[in-house]
């Protein structure tokens, strides 16, 4: 960040903060059966979320995952209609016929998320498409995980939107772990980044748990992308704390490993930063927090007592007229 | 005004494209060599000097990305349309079309539409082998949020198209290798005077459309009903012929779409016959012609006076060899022994 | 000798992969998280730990490359037994399974044999939405060459599971997630106590298997037959059983595998009771259930005594919100529903 | 070839030429229609085909495409097999179920030919994952063409081979067209070698019209990927001299372009250089193509006069017992 934009700084913070607490909150409430389906949690990998899309204006795209809840919310999703979704109530952003792998709210440019790996990055390249043709300025992000990257949707994907240069933005967010599966045992590379020259673009690598170096590499890039320079991939190495699913425990991974990068948890740093490099007081910041809080406390209450749909209603829903 | 008449399945296709690209500029068109080669069954010749790069788009052969493509532009203010040079590579981009197109408009509440339609010919046309001569169509009736159609004949065809390009939902619009009556440059589409028959009409360059889920009545009868798609619409009609020659009148029902299907206008014949014989070049287990004896038996038990009879692709993979690729079709003396068991 | 019992379908499945590795060193497994991790729903647990990394790989999130290793070593002296984390996860790799490994014993003329298996959890199991919860099972059926096996309880799934491994043919292997009654660490296979009902028999060590193509009568009646697969067995058994109470007995059938069919079993029972109600998780067009109504009318019609009637999941891509779920599924009253019309 | 091997070379040079005679023999029976179905001919492109299989033992296994007849004639399939097959008739090696797009002969290592693009690329990966297994001594060759490394499944199969060291040799024939479609229209990079980066191999890239180049690199690599030591990506420049199936007239292509490529006709070229640098008498190579004329004449002769398979015989190849 050339210049110091403190407003900024707090911003980013705060979605940071919002994600994070909104996932404690749905854990605690699977925890005591409030809820059901299932979670992919993304506490640890919120400075992605928040630095992409900080560079983003409403108008533009994105795409995510499974692990989509912190991309919504950083995308500008009200709480209200994400936890309603979450919920399965008519109130939430996809009337509960999606739910937690399924989210989408048109009105933000949050396009879809997907639960099949891999998936969504085909699809951000026909948001590129369309940008394209209808000359817009906007620009499309994808969201994607590193176990994503061995998935032919993946090649078929960055190539074509390499070779017609749209607008779009491939953020790999590499955790380390594809569900159980280390990252080391399914690439002989060390970074995904590097099969960005398979395509003839850069190899971009970032700090994913630093949220201003995110919003740093996606600000360098987003001009070149919106002006219809070609693609980029970024790669963010992250990790997160929970489980992949659920109350999935995570057993293969080490205690070491886990505290390692909790001393790099992106919420606590960035928190530390901005009292100690930008001087924000402690008492300030728990207003903002306090704030969030009670935002979610309210999206929450908000969800539990929203009507559900009717059996019916998800016939309607079927095809289009 | 002068009118013109497109007299091949592939220049009733063409002329459908470029009517709809006229009408509307969101229409786009994707897929492998379709640009300035015009596609391995020429269907979108002229078009790209027509419309230009931006409308028709040259892809590499990446299928996934193909339908991401279009599945992405068709939720974001396109309508596009894509062509998948042989039904047989659907397979390598299932997980689009049917994991992602078919639920996104559920999935997400209602707040996309996804107008895109995915083209593709299919069908035995002359030892292709095993890869390149299936009949997938009932996979994707299978599966709810995807509209199927299945054109006999020009004029169809080209009212079809325009109905599922100018539909919010996701079209798989199939196209019988046999019926295109074009010479392609590479891979040539055969077309047997005889299997023309009376079905054949012509297009025409009015705006005309046909709406999804209206069923044709190829040729009127008492006796028997034949419900059959594609290809099979002709090699029934010829049969029809001679046995109404011999005093026997085959009803003939072509319906046109899989999904959504006139059930009406199938149950009105069935009612009439009692007799009923399905004719598909499907693989023979789990498909249309099952469905239709499901529905027909649901809502028409009482009138049937014969069992509900099958004809279709033999239990196999299609074989090369022309002796053995005939023998498995649906081929004449197959189907005329089974009218002949149900007449009696 | 101790003889062990396998409770759940979980166990039974890992014993008779225990059990085939062990007699034949061919065997080897692939799939996500199928090492140490034990799979998605700890089919595999422990397996690595007893066979090694050789014979139990984890594999990349590469469905495409999965199917194909399988593929490429069957036709090379291996006998691969895979598995794909959720059925809906096929559409990921649909063209090595239906153009290639189907179609391998026809294309080069019978010069090689595809023995694998694809293992796949399928069905609704509690909110996993639409693309986590579907049961796909006919679309393998619809292809010739390829074998499908539907198991619904311990006893059968093992003895099944080891005449797949033993075949000669591609065999795609389906498994209801609600029936595996194991609490796996990541998404948790639910088992509701009603749902077990008698028929979930326990599978035992013996060396024992099932050839594929033998229905099982899980219930004997006269007066009405539902020929019903996996999860829905069980919940046909408990609205059976309700019904004997009344006066009514139903006989249930449960085909086990759909390719090859056991045609007599079901044809007996048909021509016994002449009502037949079919009850199946899969969508409701072109699906098993239609195949079942086609088979039945045409070598059975003359024993029908009412319309052949089929419960499948509704028209719709599967809804999130539970309420909407349980709607669409072929839940109680739909089920008793239809027999109450069949029996008027 | 570090120490010249005369026999060797005519040997490189008779394997092209037989391929050579057999694809224009084909071309003239299409064209005076004596057969049906399809056929994609590799006349250009034999050098690839020479310069590989002589690298290979009988057991060791390929894999094809479309264009495969030159493949299998280079790993030794009888002549007799491949033009009964091609006829459709009951000696054929796969008794006429397969046809032009489907070869196999499992007696020389054959394991198939598919004409799905890509699709062949993780099968051979099974065969690698198998011979690891089995622990013997073979490798698996993969031919596909520079359009199929735009597939999925080419992404997926390099990456799975990579990571477990399969003994797989990927052979990218870049004939410059797909079809249609020129390659620089599909790909942002010059060289599909290029992507073997992305799953830590090494670039190679050869001459694909230059047989002892072909053979000398494929040498050079064979007793890594032999003993162990993971795959290897070879992409082989080479130009194909028909159309792409049948009579396609591959008007795409400037008429320049074609005359340019035929100066670098690789059987005609290494004839000059076997006459020129390695002193063969025009006589010598004479009868040794006038043997392989005779050969191929008596090959067609033979599927002609052979029986066909009779109807119902196809039904018993649907299932193995
Ligand atoms: C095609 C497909 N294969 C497998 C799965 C099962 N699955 C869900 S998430 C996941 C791991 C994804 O890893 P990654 O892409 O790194 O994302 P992360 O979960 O780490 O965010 C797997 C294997 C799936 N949903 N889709
Ligand atoms: C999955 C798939 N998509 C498309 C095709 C149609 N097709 C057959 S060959 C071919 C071109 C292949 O190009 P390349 O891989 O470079 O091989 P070449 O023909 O040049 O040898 C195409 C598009 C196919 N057979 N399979
Ligand atoms: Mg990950
Ligand atoms: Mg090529």
């Amino acid at each position: 960040m050339e210049t110091v934009n403190i407003e900024l700084l707090k911003q980013l913070y705060a979605v940071m903060f919002k994600i994070r607490k909104f996932e404690e909150e749905l854990y605690s409430l699977f925890l005591t059966g409030q809820m059901f389906g299932t979670i992919h949690q993304c506490d640890g990998q919120e400075a992605i979320a928040s630095g992409v899309c900080a560079n983003l204006k409403k108008e533009d795209y994105i795409i995510s995952t499974h692990r989509g809840h912190g991309h919504c919310i950083a995308k500008g999703i009200s709480l209200n209609k994400l936890a309603a979704e979450l919920f399965g109530k008519s109130t939430g952003c996809c009337k509960g016929m999606g739910g937690s792998m399924h989210i989408a709210d048109i009105s933000v440019g949050i396009m879809g998320t997907t639960a099949i790996v891999g998936a969504g990055l085909p699809i951000t390249v026909g948001l590129g498409l369309s940008i394209k043709t209808r000359k817009t300025s906007q620009v499309a992000v994808c969201f994607f995980g590193e176990g994503a990257s061995n998935e032919g949707a993946f090649h078929e994907s960055l190539n074509m939107a390499s070779i017609w240069k749209l607008p779009v933005i491939f953020i790999c967010e590499n955790n380390l772990y594809g569900f159980s599966t280390p990252v080391s045992k399914v690439m002989n590379i060390k970074d995904v980044a590097q099969r960005a020259k398979s395509y003839g673009m850069d190899e971009i690598v970032v700090d994913g748990n630093d949220v201003v170096a995110v919003y740093d590499t996606v600000k360098k890039y987003i001009d070149f992308v919106r002006s219809g320079k070609g693609p980029v991939l970024i790669e963010c190495k992250t990790y997160r704390h929970k489980g992949h699913s659920r109350f999935e425990p995570a057993n293969y991974r080490t205690i070491e490993e886990v505290e390692e990068w909790k001393k790099k948890d992106p919420v606590k740093c960035f928190k530390n930063i901005l009292k100690e490099n930008y001087h924000q007081k402690e008492e300030d910041i728990k207003v903002l927090e306090e704030n969030i809080n009670a935002e979610i406390k309210s999206a929450i209450e908000y969800a539990k007592n929203s009507p559900g749909p009717v059996a019916e209603e998800s016939l309607k829903y079927a095809y289009a007229n | 005004m002068q009118t013109n008449t497109y007299n091949t399945m592939a220049e009733a296709l063409r002329q459908a494209l470029r009517e709809e690209m006229k009408r509307d500029e969101r229409v786009i068109l994707l897929g492998e060599d379709i640009g300035k080669f015009g596609g391995a069954y020429s269907i979108t010749k002229g078009l790209l000097d027509e419309f230009g790069e931006n409308r028709v788009l040259d892809t590499p052969i990446s299928e996934i990305a193909i339908i991401g493509a279009a599945l992405g532009s068709a939720i974001s203010g396109l309508r596009p349309v894509v062509e998948i040079q042989y039904c047989d590579f659907l397979t390598c981009c299932m997980d689009q079309i049917v994991n992602q197109a078919a639920k996104t408009h559920l999935m997400f509440g209602g707040q996309m539409n996804v107008p895109m339609v995915i083209r593709a010919p299919l069908g035995v046309s002359g030892s292709r082998a095993a890869q390149h001569s299936q009949s997938l169509e009932s996979w994707f009736a299978h599966i709810p949020g995807l509209k199927v159609v299945v054109p006999s004949n020009p004029y169809d065809a080209k009212g079809l198209l325009k109905s599922a390009i100018r539909d919010n939902n996701p079209v798989m619009f199939f196209e019988h290798k046999l019926l295109y009556g074009s010479k392609a440059p590479g891979d040539v589409g055969i077309q047997k005077k005889s299997e023309q028959s009376s079905v054949m009409e012509s297009a025409t360059d009015e705006d005309y459309t046909i709406s999804l889920g209206k069923a044709s009545i190829k040729k009127e009868g008492s006796d028997l009903t034949i419900i059959a798609t594609m290809i099979m619409v002709h090699r029934c009609m010829d049969i029809a012929n001679e046995f109404e020659k011999k005093g026997i009148n085959i009803e003939i029902i072509d319906p046109r779409t899989i999904v959504p299907l006139d059930k009406n206008a199938i149950l009105n014949s069935v009612k009439k016959t009692g007799r009923v014989l399905i004719v598909t070049e499907e693989y023979p287990r789990c498909n249309f012609a099952s469905e239709l004896v499901a529905i027909i038996v649901d809502e028409a038990f009482d009138y049937l006076d014969a069992p509900v009879k099958r004809i279709n692709i033999m239990d196999t993979p299609i074989p090369f060899a022309p002796v053995c690729e005939k023998f498995v079709l649906p081929n004449k003396k197959r189907i005329v022994n089974a009218i002949e068991q149900l007449l009696q």
